[in-house]
């Protein structure tokens, strides 16, 4: 089970407003894994659940520690990176500062080290390190976003709608990068995505979540090739 | 104009003691949003504490350094106990607890030292340096000074250190602060406690100039928001700049508009305020609101 | 208080005969529970008055900017104790003294006003303080037919107004301090250019006006005068401008922590060095004190108490009484805190005109302070006494110019009755 | 208190149940009932502070329209008290208006200067009105003393107070008791159906979302204005009976002290609610009185931590409270 991320039976929600009913998945180690569904099925807040943002009662569990009912920062501090819906940039922070803020909770040299790693990913942000953050581009912000999880080292990333707002090119870029650390970096991947063709094109498995529940659990090609999925969320018949 | 000017130096002296208190409750307004009512009144707090020091004997700076470390615990404190159980309460019920706290702070003070005028001593010499027919008291090129040196060590703390960086991403987004691992609670305190300090130093060096009473922070509060307005109220330079400009304002306005006169001098921070945010809302140094998506 | 707080809840819900009907609950004018009156006294008020006790209610700012008068009471309070223990009260009536907090604000002293003569059932009202409090609350007790005596506020209207004869004043009021200091100036400067700070209010008007009109018809002329509000933080730009008239004189009309930046601003100032006049009101040693004593050398003023803090009282038997006292009575209250003397000298004024008074009635005491002949009273400056009498509402109206030295004030000339000095003062 | 709270701003759920809809009615003219009867039994010194409350409730009520219903912040109000106040001392003292014209002509000047002054406030937000209002507050009290010959100065004006006709049999204290009575009692009957207007419900639509509330069509500025206006309008109506009460205006009777105790009783009374400003206008009243009660030396310690502790105990404040108290009694039956 080594570093395996486990949900069962998590409840969540605001306020009086219950939002999951009993979700349950297992991501294994180094996998992406997708979860697919229409708009307020409960996707981002699945994802806030995770990293503490929201209470949730279940349990989660990250290589046998437990995550359920830490603080956001606790939980990012045992390496679980959640890039939200709408990047959390800090606007009036310059590149550079943004990116130094995901290795906010490590020391050490390896700071400087993760730094050229990223500019590697992301040459874009590497001639702007010291520009404002919010006088980037929607795309370059969700680089940006990207590689401030990076810098965390972590073990798990969450990825809340990525593609969001952003044009098809530099969305494909983006889930090629994504895929590339992935690979390279053995980095566990939580995606959440309305373009379920690029979230199925890097994910090994996948879950629809629908009103709360998880209504379909698979890998990636079973997913893919279930009609109702098909029609709902790749646009197309088999 | 040299009596122009005289009038400008004066503007200058007063308007660094606005500056002092702006820059304190600009503090505390970029980490969380709080206007804080009653940070006045605990830079007037923190000022009997340093007097109490030195009554009791303390060398001045010694009392000084006491009086800042006892204003940063306090600070920090303050915000654990009173403005903690209120986090995340509608805006206004935070406003209503500072002013709370106001009251609470002031009357304690009178309760411990009574409300008698306590001589405070100056740690600036007395005499002015003259210049061009223009004299310029020791004491607000001390003021000045001071809250100079207080605006570098704050731009380095923000700049160049790790916590400062913190800071400065809880003031900006502190959900996603939250997300990167930073603990948001334990920096809000801290953005309370700089502000408790920052406060403390304002009432250390107004004090030898208002002297010192449990009041004597209730009448630099409006230009102190004033200050703030102008300058932005996420902008610790602009709320320096912003006190500059309002004490030279105020003092100009009293000396040579008639009508205003030395008793509707304090219509100036009104129409200060009212001026800055029809045209730039933002103020002159802050950010304007708008993200891009 | 919490009978009231728990009367109106009971009202709300719906329980309004808890509270008592309005006949039985005490407002009832002269049967309230006093000694009846006779003989000559027949008829009169005694609400609040019994053979062996006498309960006054007094309103202060306790909370508030203008809390540091919170101190009067505590004076008055220790002399009122000392008398009970010592004296076997005044006239074998023991005093009960209670003090309400108006925080300087008209409303709340009218509403506490009413809750001592209602509710607590005072003979009278000792001591209302400021102005606008005063002048909130004087229609009520002159209706209600209430004595409100020795109000501490300087306005001249106390004792000029007629249509209130049971409000009264006791210290010199602001128009004959003005007086004095015009009297000063035209003898030792008659051709004084005079700059002057005021506070902008009755206070400052008064003064400053009582002494425009002492000058009229002199070389001395206000050649400056600048306003100042209690909000302001410094009055450090209208010194500015003031200094820029050159005046040779500067009267400083301020209360204490105004007073005392502007003498320190005169003092920093080194290019203008006028005759520094402070009011009585800010002439406390507490006041110079802090703006350093090398600083104030040569500062005149009026008073007409003695300063605890004036080494020339040492070893005078009143100011050794008062400090002995003070010490038993109010442990903990700073002795050389000029607000506990002067509530000790009107505490004590009191007690004279109480034992001068024909009748214990609500009627004896008005008519015994309209009716003091040179009245000796303690801790007031040998020479200054109680007059007052038809036509003439001001207790006190002689004053003695003093001047810094040193470390203390040092008495110069004679004491100055402004009533022979300069006529009564009318409206 | 609450119950006039559920009649005014749930009617449905008052449709709904009948037996509830009794009872609030019942409790409501039991209230009314109470109040006209309680100067009759009271000491005519707790006729007053009933009074009084009554005076600072109408006050609240103008301040809870601004603060409660269209969420802007006002640290100023007392400003607008102070017009009406002196609006009325001026009319009886300079024209010798008979009083009860003083009323309308007060609201009215109130009025007037509300919309004034919206215009440009109507384009601040939360903290920044808050700030304007503030300085407004201040500034009002040296702009009294300077237009002497109007005001009386810093002296104020002192005034009679209306007196009690003679068929009514009433004493002054009952007199004006009731004169405030019916006063309070048509502000908020204007002030409940102001709120089920049109315009009340334009008011909570931007309350609750500005931006949503502009997208459907409501005219931002122009509800934000009016909103201001009225307020003004309650607060100097209140400041017109608050002269007819105490007899006496000076500009110490309005500093900023009194705005920000006004906005404190509202916080405290409860937002948006109507039986908030009647709680609030009881803190106002009496909460600086019980703190002198329990500490002697400095009342405003006291003071300052009840504010406090009030908005631990209740963020909604005290409304807020009772009617969470009160909704828990029938959910247990």
């Amino acid at each position: 089970m080594s570093e395996d991320l486990v949900v069962e039976d998590l409840h969540a929600g605001y306020g009086d407003a219950r939002v999951l009913h009993g979700v349950r998945f297992t991501v294994r180690q180094g996998e992406v894994c997708a979860i697919l569904g229409p708009n307020g099925a409960g996707k981002t807040t699945l994802l806030r659940a995770l990293s503490g943002v929201i209470r949730a009662r279940g349990t989660i569990t990250l290589g046998g520690t437990s995550l359920t009912g830490r603080s956001p920062d606790a939980v990012a501090r045992l390496g679980v990176a959640h890039v939200p819906e709408g990047r959390g940039t800090f606007m009036p922070l310059t590149v550079e500062e943004n990116l130094r803020l995901g290795a906010y909770v490590r020391r050490g040299p390896s700071v400087e080290e993760d730094l050229e790693r990223i500019h590697t990913y992301f040459p874009v942000l590497k001639k702007r390190l010291k520009q404002a953050a919010g006088s980037l581009s929607g795309g370059e912000q969700q680089m940006l976003a990207l590689g401030r999880a990076l810098m965390l080292r972590p073990r798990v990333l969450l990825l809340d709608e990525p593609s969001l707002g952003l044009a098809p090119l530099v969305t494909r870029e983006l889930f090629r990068i994504v895929q590339a650390i992935n690979t390279e970096e053995r980095t566990t991947v939580v995606v959440v995505e309305q373009n379920a063709h690029l979230a199925l094109g890097i994910a090994q498995q996948a879950h629809v979540l629908e009103t709360g529940r998880i209504v379909l659990s698979g890998t990636a090609a079973e997913i893919r090739a279930d009609e109702q999925v098909a029609q709902s969320y790749l646009g197309y018949r088999v | 104009m040299a009596a122009f000017l005289q009038q400008v130096v004066e503007g200058l002296g007063a308007g660094a003691i606005y500056a002092s208190l702006a820059l304190a409750l600009v503090l505390i307004y970029q980490f969380t949003g709080i206007v804080n009512f009653a940070q006045g009144e605990l830079a007037m707090f923190s000022t009997y504490i340093a007097w109490q020091c030195v009554a009791a004997g303390m060398p001045f700076w010694l009392a000084l350094v006491v009086t800042l470390a006892v204003s940063f615990a306090g600070g920090m404190l303050i915000e654990r106990i009173i403005i903690r159980p209120v986090e995340g309460a509608p805006e206004l019920t935070i406003v209503i607890v500072t002013v709370g706290l106001f009251i609470f702070v002031n009357a304690a003070a009178g309760w411990i030292w009574t409300f008698l005028i306590k001589d405070f001593p100056n740690p600036f010499p007395g005499g002015a340096l003259e210049a061009a027919g223009i004299s310029v008291n020791f004491s607000t090129l001390g003021v000045l000074g001071v809250v100079a040196l207080v605006m570098g060590l704050l731009y380095l703390l923000f700049q160049y250190t790790k916590i400062g960086l913190g800071m400065r991403a809880v003031a900006a987004n502190p959900a996603s602060a939250r997300l990167v691992g930073i603990r948001v609670g334990r920096t809000l305190a801290l953005g309370w406690g700089l502000a408790a300090t920052v406060g403390a130093v304002s009432g250390v060096l107004v004090a030898p100039l208002l002297f010192l009473e449990p009041n004597m922070m209730g009448g630099v509060l409006i230009y102190a928001f004033a200050a703030a307005t102008l300058g932005g109220f996420d902008s610790p330079l602009g709320a320096v700049v912003g006190g500059l400009v309002v004490g030279v304002a105020e003092t100009l306005a009293g000396a040579y508009v008639g009508f205003i006169g030395s008793d509707l001098k304090v219509g100036v921070p009104l129409v200060i305020i009212l001026g800055v945010l029809l045209l730039r809302p933002q103020g002159l140094f802050g950010r304007a609101a708008v993200e891009r998506a | 208080m919490r009978v009231s707080a728990i009367g109106c809840t009971a009202l709300l819900l719906l329980a309004v005969a808890a509270c008592g009907g309005r006949d039985s609950g005490g407002d009832t004018g002269g049967t309230g529970g006093g000694t009846a009156a006779a003989g000559q006294c027949a008829g009169q008020q005694t609400t609040g008055i019994t053979d062996t006790s006498i309960k006054l209610g007094g309103i202060y700012p306790l909370s508030g900017p203008a809390s540091a008068y919170g101190d009067i009471p505590k004076g008055i309070k220790a002399y009122f104790d000392y008398v009970n223990a010592e004296k076997n009260g005044i006239g074998g009536r023991k005093v009960e003294f209670v003090v309400r907090d108006d925080g300087y604000q008209p409303p709340k002293a009218v509403e506490e006003a009413r809750r001592l003569v209602e509710q607590e059932q005072v003979f009278a009202l000792f001591q209302t303080l400021g102005t606008p409090s005063t002048a909130a609350t004087w229609d009520y007790a002159n209706q209600r037919k209430v004595p409100q005596v020795f109000v501490a506020t300087g306005a001249s209207q106390w004792g000029t107004d007629t249509a209130h004869p049971w409000t009264i004043g006791w210290q010199p009021n602001y128009i004959s301090e003005a007086r004095v200091y015009a009297a000063y100036l035209k003898k030792e400067k008659p051709d004084a250019k005079v700059a002057v700070l005021y506070q902008n209010d009755d206070f400052g008007k008064d003064l400053l006006g009582g002494f425009k009109r002492a000058l009229e018809g002199s070389q001395v002329k206000v050649v400056a005068e600048q306003s100042y509000e209690v909000s302001d933080p410094s009055v450090d730009p209208q010194m500015r401008n003031l200094a820029e008239s050159e005046a040779d004189v500067f009267l400083n009309v301020t209360t204490p922590k105004f007073g005392s930046q502007a003498l320190a601003a005169d003092a920093k100032n080194t290019k203008w060095n006028p005759t520094h006049i402070v009011n009585n009101v800010a002439a406390s040693i507490t006041v110079l004190k802090p703006v350093g004593f090398e600083n104030v050398q040569g500062v005149v003023s009026a008073t007409y108490y003695k300063d605890p803090n004036d080494p020339t009282w040492a070893n005078d038997a009143e100011m050794t009484l008062y400090k002995q006292k003070m010490q038993q009575y109010a442990p903990g209250a700073d002795v050389n805190v000029p607000y506990h003397t002067f509530g000790w000298a009107v505490a004590s004024s009191f007690h004279k005109a109480m034992e001068a008074a024909a009748c214990p009635t609500r009627e004896g005491l008005r008519d015994s302070v309209r009716n003091l002949k040179d009245v000796k009273v303690d801790m007031l400056l040998p020479g200054v006494t109680l007059s007052t009498g038809q036509g003439d509402g001001f207790p006190i109206e002689s004053m003695q110019l003093m001047t810094f030295k040193g470390e203390r004030w040092e008495l110069f000339g004679d004491v100055i009755d402004t009533r022979k000095e300069f006529g009564p003062l009318t409206g | 208190m609450s119950t006039t709270k559920a009649k005014v701003e749930r009617p449905a759920s008052v449709r709904k149940g009948g037996g509830r809809f009794d009872w609030r009615w019942a409790g409501l003219a039991a209230l009314l009932a109470a109040a006209v009867y309680a100067p009759f039994q009271l000491v005519p010194f707790h006729v007053f502070q009933l009074t009084m409350v009554l005076v600072y409730a109408v006050a609240l009520l103008g301040l809870n329209l601004l603060v409660g219903h269209a969420g802007q912040i006002s640290l100023g109000h007392g400003a607008f008290f102070a017009i009406g106040a002196y609006t009325c001392a001026i009319l009886l003292d300079r024209f010798d208006l008979p009083y009860p014209l003083t009323l309308p002509l007060a609201a009215a000047v109130a009025f007037v200067l509300g919309l004034a002054l919206g215009v440009p406030a109507m384009r601040l937000r939360g903290l920044y009105l808050a700030l304007v209002t503030l300085a407004i507050a201040i500034f009002l009290v040296p702009l009294l003393k300077r237009f002497e010959e109007l005001t009386g100065g810093s002296m104020g004006l002192t005034l009679a107070k209306p007196t009690p006709p003679a068929w009514s049999g009433l004493a002054e204290d009952q007199w004006l008791y009731f004169l405030t009575l019916a006063v309070a009692v048509a502000a908020f009957l204007l002030a409940a159906s102001l709120l089920r207007s049109r315009v009340g419900r334009a008011l909570h639509a931007l309350r609750d979302n500005e931006i949503a509330a502009e997208v459907m069509g409501v005219r931002l500025s122009f509800y934000k204005t009016l909103a201001f206006a009225w307020s003004a309008m309650f607060a100097g109506a209140a400041g017109c009976v608050y002269t007819w009460v105490i007899g006496f205006v000076s500009p110490d009777s309005f500093t900023v002290n009194l705005s920000i105790t006004l906005l404190a009783g509202l916080v405290v009374g409860g937002l948006g609610s109507l039986s908030g400003p009647v709680l609030g206008g009881l803190f106002v009243m009496f909460v600086p009185s019980i703190s002198q009660d329990i500490n002697d030396a400095a009342p405003g310690v006291i003071f300052g931590l009840l504010i406090i502790a009030v908005m631990y105990v209740a963020p909604t404040g005290l409304a807020g409270l009772a009617g969470r108290l009160i909704k828990k009694i029938p959910r247990k039956e």
